[in-house]
């Protein structure tokens, strides 16, 4: 089949190998770029959650399947890996540190082919509620069963053991960050492939319509369960992987909450697309880490963010990107630089505002004995004063006026490139 | 030294569920931290900052990056034996993997004995010496309790109610344990462990005490899966004693005031109506921020501190933690003593009881009842071995 | 028999607890699907509501004031947010409620503190009802139960004697078409998620006081509602009833059972001990695993029947 | 010779209701059969048991002689079975190419594997790509199927059918909704498709009807009165009071 | 009774309807001919409320355009909509329940008058609306408008996928309707009873209308016939 007449991907295709190396470039750079120790674990819990996001995305974005229980497989993965690592350091087992994760991703395929076998034999909402139900029995039973769960405390290692080649100990932080920048590389790059195999591209039909699938051939049940240890094995690496970078595994890598946090930032980061959940796994870490030491709002304000982005982006950040790239590949995205531009300015203007009140509210309710000055920004807010008041509800009102003018504009803009944009498409297609 | 600032990062829930208690227990460390500031053995200003760790002790691990990051070498933590644990097994690798630049670990509330004794199996707690315990453990309160109950002649059946989990499983060993060394005629008329926080309503389990004709309940249970324990006993008639250790919990005593008069006991390293100092400064933190003020291991806390510092002449914490081992300090209620052999603090306990408060006494929460001392134990009465080894740096 | 007695009567007051807890979501899952995570937070507005206004004017206007609020709300948040994002399907309209839970968990924080709240039964209520067997019954758990009925009752009169269910159902597929033959769609999808938010909002006035009136309260029913729902059969209020009930008496005769694995096999003649593999799990005792039993029904009933209880659809 | 599809008195409830009441029906391999009846006949219920989306009461269907009652679709599509449906039913996300190649995949013997690259499958490729230009979509290659045109639409749902290469094709009303001229085309095109297959269409399009087919299957009320050359169906004077015998049918039938 | 005047409709931006101009008297049948995608669909939603429009819709003297759908309906005019929007998950009797406004409105037909017209809707009305044959379903949504005692009924393609004597049954049964006072705007393509029936022939071509008169005129017009519809 010398000449194909059709256009396909190409693994030589040299858009895809500059994507790729820019991902492994900036991989290699960042922890030079922030040098500080959290930046460090950071950046490792960033390449964890990417996995673990990419994970769940192929189960919801790319398999429909809506699962409050992911995190009962990267848990499981972590405490597999907790407990080999152990027998390492114990001396009955030899396997290097560096394959420890792959113990994870096996040990959590492992439960997925136990567990999934119920959990896939449905979907949609029965599917969801079965995930939800397993998931509440593992994080019931991991606070009843300390003898493998570790009980309150959990289960420590040390990731210092083994033999050492070439010196590399995994000791320090950022000889396990590349260790993880690694396997974050590598299962990325495993998971885009997969979208790319016969079995990627069925789950995807059956995600659209699991009826027809059965009738060019599928078995919709075998499809979704196959999908689901895949994504399950994954998921158990991250979870090998968090085990290395925290040395300890506690319940809550099995609980609820974590299970949901993976739905929220992956569809935060966007489901459609399959980088999506990459940009998901780095929010869900900024989120957590530094968000929350900002401010002690940071609930109310990731509930917000959720609530405007749901109603505003439900393709999430991805879809804000593809967006503006085929605005770009249009050649019209330098139009909207100025738009971009006011509307950040105003929104920060905005948010400024709300975020002083948000604040001082919260000084009152909280710290209100120390005095009703706060910091925020740097600048001094007087909480108990008319004029602090004033002053941010001035500048928010400010920023909504101010950012109506700029929505309009840009909106009638945007409008105007996406008509031209429909045109220029047909007006392509006829040719 | 003398003039220094320590600053001590504080990890606990300053957001999600348990808000109210870590809140709570910050504004405490901050009070006294400010209180003492200069005023103290070692003449050190003492600085207290909140880090938020969710409860969660992946979360904790983070905020101890950053507070060591930002150059905090005392770090305290209490709410949850989970982050307390990964808090300590943490500072011990940062330890081992940065000398020079060690951090000290003061624990305030965290009472698993397995964190003051060798460790059970590998990868579960052990002692540390960077580890200081200022609360008392868990067997040690249960020593305590035992010790009052065994004067009780009305106890003759007890009722263990417990959460599945390691707490509550060692409240009902240590029991069990205790009760037959100095009662051994008590029986133990059953025995529940129930999920945590997954029981809504305990009537069910009433219902199961009443049948087994216990004339008194035993309880490490604390927040909702205590106070709808007692609502379930207050509304079913049964008016038999609850022996508890976390009654005192910011907004339980709230939510025990709402279910009428119980027979509820709580053992514990202080209680509501202290004299002296303490009283002024629960008065004090009162008013300053309309809070009760509990968390006394902050008072011996700082004590402890600064008499070490004062002790080493120095702010490390290596030689702090040197000082510290072994040394005595007074404390709100009579000398107390960290034990050298584990770092558990040796203090008097106290079996409060709760009941209406009558004039003059603390209304705790605003709910006009108190937790009155029936009885104080000295140090030694709750004093239990340990099976630690300590591993001493250098 | 005593036992057994007071334990039926355990059993059937906690399964109409969770009726009450959970009708308000049957109402907006079976009917809109929209899986609403913030039902339990509609509950604890409730209950927080109940608990200012009862100091205003006392419990028995609060009674009505508070779950009207809540449902007031509810239809507003309806209006402005969900309505948006129903176009977009089941996810979104799900995680909308997730960010609602979180934003009003902060709020409910922010206003009344972190701190449990001092929201006590109103003295008329107090008391025991009857006692039975040296048990007493509290009057005010006669009176959950028969507001639970009263709930039952009037859900099932709007759904059977109104088309709003209907109306609720046809526009889950084609809104147009609905509209188009004279319905106004909107307003009944508002009034329908307003209405069961009003239901959690009373479940909240009156379990609040039974209860613990906190910050956590929502997080602590969050989950056993849906399962609720769920094991009863999506679209099915009389399922959710049944399953309320089933699992209210199973549960509460569970905790009574000490029974274990470790025993069922001791009988036919195989000893288990400590050293065996899975020593934990022989030994569990099923009173120990009473409260998470609903969560393996959940399973069972998924996987036997999907369509729940008395459901007729699968999602 | 065994028939290429054969019914034996199946039968089918739906509750009290029995609605297919008795078929038998032997087709050959190779011939074109229109199925038509009244509305309600069970004419979509019979391709349902054929193609396995559900199960008959009782009575078998033979595919090449081998029982395929009761099977699962996905078994008895691996037959060498494929269907249509009357309200289409395609990848709405997946863009005209994807699928049909997935309408491919199994019969080429990709089944679940996730070690192939999709773009190294030429065969797979080839053959999509042959489907493309077969339907007359190869100008929307790599438009997702979602916006595509009703016609176009009814146009992939009938190249998914015939992707996986299977002998017996049954198509539920592949022209509805079309215009008449779009239907022309359409008629050519699965006669262009289907050479050398055995085809069972229904309609109620008589044009359609005479024009497609070498024999006409007549279901009334659950049951098959009449099988036979379209002559003779036509001159069937039960078929005749059951279905045609109506001016808009005349109409049709002799444009 | 109906008027539309230059009316324009746009989904999103893409503009459909170009300047359409009728209007639809007392009792009277007008088909709406034109090929795929024309914009004849387009114009009933448009009529409904259901499309973003311009221009001006007036229904018996008053203006109804920017109405919501529901108002509309309630003003008399009904809509059956192509692709058989039937609703799935309730019965065949609940389906036509929704037809009726009110559960206590009473028309000029009852369940019953349905019932009549097409038996096989009676034998099936206890199930579940999506099991429906084909034209069962289309049966089902046409009696569904009618429950609501429109004064115009807007009919989008009534008789696909029906068998031919059902199709000459519908034919019928307009008639019936223009005979007690109703007005019907039929949506079609196959022109055999379109033509056969209807008093007024409208063709629609690209957005706007290029035809309007008797059926007759329509049959001897070769060019529009040739132009703007298929033969
Ligand atoms: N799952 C089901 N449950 C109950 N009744 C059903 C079910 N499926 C089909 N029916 C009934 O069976 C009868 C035959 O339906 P079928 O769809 O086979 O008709 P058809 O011959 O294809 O008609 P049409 O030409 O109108 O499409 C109908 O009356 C329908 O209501
Ligand atoms: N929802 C929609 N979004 C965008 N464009 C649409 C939409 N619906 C229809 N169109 C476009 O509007 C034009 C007119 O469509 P309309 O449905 O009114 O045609 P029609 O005459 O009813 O044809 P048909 O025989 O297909 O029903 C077509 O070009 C179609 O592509
Ligand atoms: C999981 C749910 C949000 C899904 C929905 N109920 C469905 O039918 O698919
Ligand atoms: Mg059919
Ligand atoms: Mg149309």
């Amino acid at each position: 089949m010398a000449n194909k007449n059709y256009y396909e991907f190409k693994p030589h295709n040299v858009g895809r190998w500059i994507i790729w190396g820019l991902f492994a470039a900036v991989l290699l750079v960042a922890p030079m770029l922030f040098r500080s120790s959290l930046a460090h674990t950071m950046l490792s819990q960033m390449g964890i959650a990417i996995i673990v996001c990419l994970s769940y995305n192929m189960l919801l974005g790319q398999g429909g399947m809506l699962s409050f229980g992911h995190a009962v497989y990267s848990g499981m993965g972590s405490f597999l890996a907790v407990h080999t690592l152990n027998l390492v350091t114990k001396g009955q087992w030899p396997i290097p540190v560096s394959l420890i994760p792959i113990v994870g991703g096996l040990s959590a395929a492992f439960f997925a082919v136990l567990f999934g076998y119920v959990t896939t034999k449905k979907a949609a909402t029965p599917f969801a509620m079965i995930t939800l139900g397993i998931g509440e029995l593992v994080w019931a039973s991991s606070l009843m069963f300390p003898e493998f769960f570790g009980g309150e405390g959990g289960i420590s290692t040390n990731r210092v053991t083994g033999p050492k080649p070439l010196g590399i100990t995994f000791g320090p932080q950022i000889q396990l960050y590349y260790l993880i920048a690694v396997y974050t590389f590598i299962c990325t790059g495993l998971m885009f492939a997969f979208t790319r195999t016969p079995l990627g591209r069925i789950i995807n039909a059956v995600r659209d319509n699991p009826e027809r699938v059965e009738f060019v051939g599928y078995d919709t049940q075998k499809v979704r369960y196959i999908v689901f240890i895949i994504a399950a094995f994954f998921a158990g690496i991250s979870g090998g992987l968090a085990t290395l970078n925290f040395e300890i595994v506690t319940s809550e890598v099995v609980s609820g909450p974590r299970s949901g946090a993976y739905l929220l930032f992956t569809f935060l980061g966007g489901a459609t697309f399959f980088f999506g959940p990459i940009i998901g796994g780095i929010l869900m870490v900024l989120a957590f880490v530094l968000l929350s030491e900002l401010t002690k709002a940071w609930l109310l304000y990731l509930g917000l963010v959720f609530l405007f982005m749901v109603m505003y982006a439900p393709g999430g950040i991805a879809s804000l990107i593809m967006m503006n790239f085929r605005v770009a590949a249009f050649g019209r995205l330098k139009e909207l630089w100025v738009s971009y531009l006011a509307l950040a300015v105003t929104a920060l203007i905005v948010l400024l505002g709300a975020a002083a009140m948000i604040e001082m509210v919260y000084h009152l309710q909280l710290n209100a004995a120390l005095g009703p000055k706060l910091k925020f920004l740097g600048a001094e807010l007087d909480a108990k004063g008319v004029n602090s008041w004033f002053g941010a509800a001035f500048v928010m009102l400010t920023g909504i006026g101010l950012f109506e003018v700029a929505r309009r504009h840009f909106s009638r803009q945007w409008g105007e490139i996406q008509e031209f944009i429909e045109k220029e498409m047909k007006r392509r297609e006829t040719l | 030294q003398k003039g220094e600032t320590v600053r001590i990062a504080f990890m606990d829930p300053l957001s999600g569920p348990f808000a109210n208690v870590g809140q709570n227990q910050l504004k405490s460390w901050q009070y006294v931290a400010d209180r003492f500031s200069n005023k103290n053995a070692a003449g050190v200003k003492f600085e207290v900052v909140g880090f938020d760790n969710k409860g969660s002790p992946q979360e904790s691990l983070n905020t101890l990056k950053a507070a060591i990051d930002q150059g905090f070498r005392y770090v305290t933590q209490g709410n949850g034996s989970g982050a307390a644990w990964a808090i300590l097994d943490a500072v011990n690798k940062h330890n081992e993997r940065n000398p020079g630049k060690e951090v000290v670990y003061l624990n305030y509330a965290a009472v698993d004995p397995a964190m003051t004794n060798a460790a059970e199996k590998p990868g579960t707690p052990e002692c540390s010496f960077w580890h200081f315990r200022l609360d008392a453990d868990t067997s040690m309160k249960m020593e305590a309790l035992t010790s009052f109950m065994k004067d009780q002649p009305k106890v003759k059946a007890v009722y263990l109610l417990n959460q599945n989990y390691s707490h509550g499983q060692q409240v009902a060993k240590y029991f069990k344990d205790a009760i037959a060394r100095k009662r051994p005629d008590v029986k133990i008329a059953g025995e529940d462990l129930h999920p945590i926080g997954q029981v809504k309503d305990f009537a069910p389990y009433v219902a199961k005490i009443k049948q087994s004709g216990a004339d008194s309940v035993l309880t490490g249970n604390w927040g909702q899966d205590l106070t709808l324990l007692v609502k379930a006993m207050n509304d079913a008639g049964l008016k038999i004693p609850l022996y508890t250790y976390y009654a005192g919990v910011t907004g339980t005593p709230t939510a025990l005031a709402g279910g009428g008069d119980s027979e509820v006991y709580v053992v514990a390293y202080g209680h509501s109506n202290h004299k002296g100092e303490l009283g002024e400064m629960g008065q004090e933190f009162l008013k300053k921020f309309n809070d009760d003020y509990y968390t006394f291991a902050t008072y011996n806390g700082i004590q402890l501190l600064s008499a070490a510092m004062a002790k080493a002449k120095s702010t490390n914490p290596v030689a702090v933690a040197k000082a510290m081992e072994g040394l005595s300090v007074k404390s709100f209620a009579g000398e107390v003593q960290m034990r050298a052999s584990d770092h558990q603090l040796q203090q008097p306990m106290f079996i409060t009881k709760w009941q209406k408060a009558k004039p003059g006494e603390y209304s705790v929460e605003k709910t006009g009842y108190t937790f009155v001392p029936i009885k104080q134990l000295d140090p030694y009465v709750s004093s239990t071995p340990t099976s630690c080894q300590m591993k001493r740096p250098g | 028999m005593e036992f057994f007695t007071i334990s039926l009567l355990n059993g059937i007051s906690y399964g109409l607890l969770l009726f009450m807890l959970s009708s308000g979501l049957t109402l907006i899952f079976s009917m809109m699907g929209v899986l609403n995570f913030a039902h339990a937070s509609f509950y604890m507005l409730g209950a927080y509501f109940a608990y200012s206004t009862t100091r205003l004017v006392g419990f028995w206007p609060a009674l009505f004031i508070a779950p009207l609020l809540v449902g007031l709300l509810g239809a507003m948040f309806e209006k402005y947010a969900l309505r948006r994002v129903h176009k977009f399907g089941h996810v979104p309209e799900l995680l909308i409620t997730f960010g609602l839970s979180f934003i009003i968990l902060e709020m409910v924080q922010l206003i009344w503190g972190t701190s449990s709240a001092d929201y006590r039964v109103p003295s008329e209520l107090g008391g025991p009802l009857f006692t039975l067997f040296g048990t007493q019954f509290p009057l005010y758990r006669g009176f959950m139960m028969l507001v639970a009925v009263l709930m039952l009752i009037a859900i099932w009169l709007l759904l059977t004697r109104t088309r709003i269910g209907l109306v609720i159902q046809a526009a889950l597929t084609h809104p147009d078409t609905v509209e188009a033959l004279g319905h106004n769609v909107p307003r009944v999808f508002m009034l329908v998620f307003g209405g069961g938010a009003a239901l959690a909002g009373l479940a909240g006035v009156i379990g609040g006081n039974a209860f613990v009136t906190e910050p956590g309260m929502a997080a602590t029913v969050g989950s056993v509602i849906f399962v609720v729902v769920v094991v009863g059969g999506m679209g099915s209020l009389a399922g959710a009833f049944v399953a309320s009930l089933g699992i209210g008496i199973i549960q509460t005769f569970a905790v009574g059972v000490d029974a274990s694995l470790m025993g069922a096999v001791g009988m036919f003649g195989i000893n288990i001990t400590p050293e065996s593999f899975g020593f934990a799990l022989w030994k569990l005792k099923i009173s120990q695993i009473a409260p998470i039993l609903p969560y393996m029904f959940l399973v069972l009933i998924l996987i036997f029947r999907p369509k729940g209880l008395l459901g007729t659809r699968e999602g | 010779m065994t028939a290429a599809l054969e019914l034996k008195d199946l039968r089918k409830s739906f509750g009290k209701t029995e609605i297919i009441r008795g078929c038998s029906l032997a087709v050959n391999a190779g011939e074109r059969i229109a199925v038509i009846g009244p509305n309600g006949a069970g004419k979509s219920t019979l391709f349902n048991l054929i193609s396995g989306r559900f199960a008959p009461s009782s009575g078998e269907v033979l595919l090449n002689g081998h029982r395929i009652d009761g099977k699962k679709p996905f078994e008895i599509n691996r037959l060498g079975l494929s269907r249509s449906f009357q309200i289409t039913n395609i990848f709405p996300k997946l863009s005209v190419f994807e699928n049909l190649r997935c309408g491919v995949l199994w019969s080429l013997g990709y089944k679940y594997t996730f070690l192939k690259f999709l773009a190294d499958l030429d065969d797979a490729n080839e053959r999509a790509e042959q489907l493309l230009q077969m339907i007359r979509l190869h100008k929307k290659r790599d438009v997702l199927a979602i916006n595509l045109t009703y016609a176009e639409q009814r146009a992939l749902e009938v190249g998914i059918t015939i992707a996986g290469g299977a002998n017996v094709i049954l198509l539920d009303e592949p022209t509805a909704g079309m215009s008449r001229e779009e239907t022309r085309r359409f008629i050519e095109l699965i006669k262009e498709v289907t050479v050398g297959k055995t085809l069972l269409t229904v309609e109620h399009d008589m044009g359609v009807v005479f024009g497609l087919a070498d024999k006409i299957a007549v279901v009334v009320y659950g049951e098959i009165i009449a099988f036979d050359t379209p002559e003779n169906v036509r001159a069937n004077q039960r078929v005749q009071e059951a279905y045609l015998g109506s001016s808009v049918a005349d109409a049709q039938a002799g444009h | 009774m109906l008027k539309i005047e230059n009316l324009h409709a746009y989904y999103g931006k893409g503009h459909v309807l170009h300047g359409v101009e009728f209007e639809v008297g007392q009792g009277e049948i007008v088909a709406l001919l034109g090929r795929n995608g024309s914009g004849r669909s387009t114009t009933a939603k448009a009529i409904m409320g259901m499309v973003e429009n311009t221009g001006s819709i007036t229904w018996k003297g008053q203006p109804i355009q920017g109405r919501k759908p529901y108002e509309i309906a309630h003003l008399g005019i009904g809509y059956v909509p192509e692709n058989r929007d039937i609703f799935p998950k309730i019965t065949v009797h609940q389906n036509l329940m929704l037809g009726q406004k009110s559960s206590k409105q009473v028309g000029r037909w009852s369940f019953d008058d349905m019932y009549t017209m097409f038996p096989r809707l009676k034998e099936r009305q206890h199930t579940e609306a999506g099991v429906l044959s084909g034209g069962e379903q289309q049966m089902l949504t046409l009696c569904r408008t009618l429950m609501g005692d429109p004064e115009l009924i807007i009919i989008d393609e009534p008789t696909e996928g029906l068998a031919p004597k059902i199709v000459e049954l519908v034919g019928e049964y307009l008639k019936t309707l223009k005979a007690k006072g109703v007005s019907v705007l039929l949506i079609e393509q196959k022109l055999t009873i379109a033509m056969a029936i209807s008093d007024r022939a409208l063709v629609m071509g690209h957005g706007s209308i290029v035809f309007n008169g008797t059926p007759d005129t329509l049959r001897a017009d070769a060019y529009i016939r040739k132009e703007w519809l298929e033969v």
